[in-house]
C-alpha cells in the first residue's frame, strides 16, 4: 500500500466510530483525513483554532479559514466561530464527545506520547494535553510502525506523555485495539492481517480479543 | 479612537524588553502590517507572547532570526525549524503551554484573575515545578494570569470608536490579547462608522483598544502580500 | 436539536434535590415558561443558582414561597424581601457571591476549571473562610467553579441545531450557564433554519444545548405575559 | 430642597468628573442620575448587566434592555452587548476607569458599606465588590444623611464593608471629599453650606482642603 492508502485505510476505519449527533475534533495528519468518509449529517466537527462545523474546501480557498493544522477548511451550515479561550473551555469543559489524534508513541496502558522529542526541534504541544483531559473520547490513528520500521506501540512511551489519561483505542493498518483498564486489547484485525504480524510489529503486550464477524 | 498614519507611529510605544502580545494562529489572524514595521524597528529583548513564533522566514519567525526575542511564550514551535534550532543553540528561551492553557491564561490577565486551576497537564512534563490542588477529587495544576505591555492584534472591521469584529478563524487568540495588555494596537482591514456594526455582533468592545491601524500586509492562498497588490 | 412540546416534558430531567442553574438579571432573561412550569411541579429541595431569586411573587419568587429552594446561591437577594425574610426564618439558605465571582465561577464551571484567584471580596465578610493567595504581590482569594445537574436559559433565537443568540441585556448568565450543567434546556422566542444564523454572531454553539422549548411566556413593560396576548 | 432636588444636585456634581474619552460604570439610584448631565460624546456609560454605551429610553420602551437598577434605557450609537462574565472582566480587569456608586455607609478613611445590613434583608452585593477593586477611579454620591438624620460618614463602618479598597471621592449636598491616603479632605462646599454646618452633620473625622474658587 501507498502512504496515501494506508492513511485512507486508518481514516475510513476511524470514521466507522462516528455514528449520530457528536462533536467530533480531528487532530493534524491522519486524523483530518477522517471528515470525508463521514455522510452523517449529525456529526459535527470541532477545530481548536475557533471553529464548530467543519467540512470540506468548496470552491475557492479561504486563507483564514483553516483547521488545526492550518490547512484551508469550509464552513458547514449551522457553523459557528469563536475565539481560542471558548473553544479550549468546550474541550476541556467536556463539551467535545471524541478527539481523534495522531500520535508519535502510544503504550500498552494506553498513554500516548505526541508533542515532544528531547533534543530535537519537536516542541509543540498544541490542544493535545487539552483534547485528552476533556474529550468524552479519545482515538489514536497513526500508522502502525514508524519510518525506519520500529513498533509505535511500546511497552512504556519514551518520549514524554501527552497526559495521564488512557486514550480509548487505537487504530493503524494492521489493527485496532481498545484500552479497558489500562489494558490493550486486540479486537478487530485489518483486512489481510493475522494476529502473528501483528504481534510481530508491536512491541506492547496485548490482549488478543478478536470479535468474531 | 486614535488611528495611526503608519506602522511605525503605531509602534512608537513597543519598547526594548518589553513583554508583547502578538495575535495569530500561524499567520492565520496575525497582524501582519505590524509584525512587519517590528522586523524593521531597532529593538530586541522581547518577550513574545504567540501560539506560534510564525514559520520559518515569516512573520514573527524574521524576528526570530534577527535575534529580537528573548523569550517565546507559546504553544507549538514545531512548525518553525529556526526556532528549535535558536533553542537548541541556548538562543533563546521557550516556555511552552498548552495552547487551552495559553488561551485561558490571557484571558485571565485580561479579567483581574490572579490564576486557575486546570486538569490539562496534570502528571505531565508541562507540569513540572507547578502548584498542584485537589478540588473534589480532581487534581488540577495552577497556571497563572499573562498580561503584557502591548499586545499586537488583528481584526476585521472596526468601527471608529474602536469596536472590533474578526474575521472566520482569524479570530483566534485575538479577542483574549485585546483585554490583557497595558496598550492593545489593533491592525484592522476596514474601519466603519460608528454604529454600522451591530450592537450584538461586536467581539471586541471600544474599551479594549487603544489605537488602530489599517492594515497594509494581507494574507492570501498565495502568501502574504501588500495591500495594493490585491 | 429535540424541541420539546411543551414545559412539561421539557422539565423531565429536573428532580428533587438537584442543583439547577436558572438564567435571568431579574426577569430580563429569565426563562419563564420554564420557571412557571416549575411551580407546577411537585418538586423539593432545589439548590438554584441565579443571580436573584426572581421578585416578590414573580419569578423564582413563586418558587420561594412554595418552599422548593433549599438553597439560593446568587449575587442580590434584596430585591426580594420574601427570600430575606424565609432567610430569617431559617428556611432556605443562601450564599451571596459577588456577581462577577457568581459568571465567573460558572464559566469557570463550563470549562473545565477547578476554580480561580480573585481580587473581588478580599477583606470582605464574602471572604471569611477562604483560601488566600499573594501573586506577584497581589492579595487574591480562591473561588471554585459551579456546575449543575440541569440549566435552564432563555435565548432569542435559535436554529433547528441548537445554536442560540440572545436578545440585548437578556443575555446576561445565560451564555455561561449553558455551558456549565449536565442537561442544559433553552427557552427560545424563535426558532429558524439552520444556516440562518451568522456563523460569526453565534453566541452558544449547538454542542452546549440539549433541548429547547418556545417561550410561551414573555416580558412586557407590561409584566409577564403569555405569548398569545401580545 | 426636595428629595429629588437633593438627588440632582448631587448627580450634576459627580457628572463634572467625567470628561474625554472614558468608561463609566453607574450604580444604583443617585448615580443613575449622572447620565443625564453628560453630553460629553466621549464619555461611555457601562452596565455590569452586559452593555456598554447606555443611553437614555428613546421612544417605547424595552423591558428587554435595563441597567443594573433593572431600570429600561437605551443604547448609544456604538453600543455593545455582552454576557455578565465578560462584563465582569471589563470591571475586575481595569477596563473601567470610573465607577459611581451609592452607600449606606462611608468611614474617614474612604471605606465604604454598601452590600449588607446585619439582621436586615439587604443581603445583595451585586457588581459592588467587583467594581470597588476594578475600576481606576471610584465616586460615591450619596445624600450626607440617612432618613433619620445620621451622618452617613462615619469614623468606622459598622456595616460590613465593600472592600479593604478606599474610593477616591464623595459627593453628597453639602460637600465633595476627596481620599488622599486613607484621610478625608473636604474639597469643596456645595452652594450656601457653611463648612461648620458640614462638621456639624458629619461623624468622621476630615481635613479642610478648600479650593480657593
Amino acid at each position: 500500500m501507498s502512504k496515501n492508502e494506508v492513511q485512507e485505510l486508518i481514516a475510513k476505519r476511524a470514521a466507522q466510530e462516528l455514528k449520530g449527533r457528536c462533536v467530533v475534533n480531528l487532530g493534524i495528519g491522519i486524523p483530518t483525513l477522517v471528515a470525508k468518509f463521514i455522510e452523517d449529517e449529525n456529526v459535527s466537527f470541532h477545530t481548536e483554532n475557533g471553529l464548530l462545523g467543519v467540512s470540506d474546501v468548496e470552491g475557492v480557498i479561504d486563507p483564514n479559514l483553516v483547521n488545526a493544522g492550518k490547512l484551508p477548511v469550509g464552513e458547514a451550515v449551522g457553523a459557528s466561530f469563536f475565539n481560542s479561550a471558548d473553544s479550549f473551555g468546550m474541550i476541556r469543559g467536556g463539551h467535545v464527545d471524541i478527539a481523534i489524534l495522531g500520535v508519535l508513541q502510544a503504550d500498552q496502558t494506553g498513554l500516548i506520547a505526541n508533542w515532544a522529542v528531547p533534543g530535537k526541534n519537536i516542541m509543540g504541544v498544541g490542544g493535545a494535553m487539552d483534547l485528552l483531559v476533556g474529550a468524552k473520547k479519545v482515538i489514536v490513528t497513526t500508522t502502525h510502525t514508524s519510518k525506519d520500521g520500529k513498533s509505535k506501540i511500546l511497552k512504556e512511551c519514551t518520549y514524554p506523555i501527552t497526559s495521564t489519561r488512557s486514550v480509548d483505542m487505537i487504530i493503524t493498518e494492521l489493527a485496532v485495539f481498545e484500552v479497558v483498564e489500562k489494558q490493550l486489547r486486540c479486537i478487530e484485525l485489518m483486512p489481510g492481517v493475522t494476529i502473528e504480524e501483528v504481534r510481530e510489529k508491536t512491541e506492547a503486550d496485548f490482549i488478543e480479543d478478536l470479535l468474531v464477524v | 479612537m486614535k488611528v495611526y498614519e503608519n506602522a511605525k507611529s503605531a509602534l512608537e510605544s513597543v519598547k526594548s524588553n518589553q513583554t508583547i502580545m502578538v495575535g495569530g494562529f500561524g499567520l492565520v489572524g496575525a497582524p501582519l502590517t505590524l509584525i512587519d514595521e517590528l522586523t524593521r524597528k531597532e529593538i530586541d529583548g522581547l518577550t513574545v507572547i504567540s501560539n506560534n513564533l510564525g514559520e520559518k522566514g515569516k512573520g514573527l519567525g524574521i524576528l526570530v532570526n534577527q535575534k529580537k526575542i528573548k523569550k517565546g511564550i507559546g504553544s507549538y514551535f514545531t512548525s518553525n525549524r529556526d526556532v528549535g534550532d535558536a533553542y537548541q543553540k541556548g538562543e533563546i528561551e521557550l516556555q511552552l503551554l498548552p495552547q487551552g492553557t495559553l488561551a485561558e491564561s490571557m484571558r485571565a490577565g485580561g479579567a483581574g484573575l490572579g490564576g486557575y486551576y486546570t486538569k490539562t497537564g496534570v502528571g505531565t512534563d508541562l507540569a513540572k515545578g507547578k502548584e498542584e490542588k485537589v478540588i473534589d477529587g480532581i487534581t488540577y495544576i495552577f497556571e497563572p494570569a499573562l498580561r503584557a505591555n502591548v499586545a499586537l492584534i488583528r481584526a476585521w472591521k472596526a468601527d471608529t470608536l474602536g469596536n472590533l469584529v474578526f474575521y472566520k478563524t482569524a479570530r483566534n487568540f485575538n479577542p483574549m490579547m485585546a483585554t490583557a495588555a497595558d496598550i492593545v494596537i489593533a491592525e484592522v482591514d476596514e474601519i466603519v462608522e460608528a454604529g454600522e456594526l451591530s450592537p450584538e455582533e461586536i467581539v471586541t468592545p471600544h474599551l479594549f483598544v487603544d489605537g488602530m491601524i489599517k492594515a497594509q500586509k494581507i494574507l492570501t492562498k498565495d502568501g502574504v502580500i501588500d495591500h495594493e497588490q490585491k
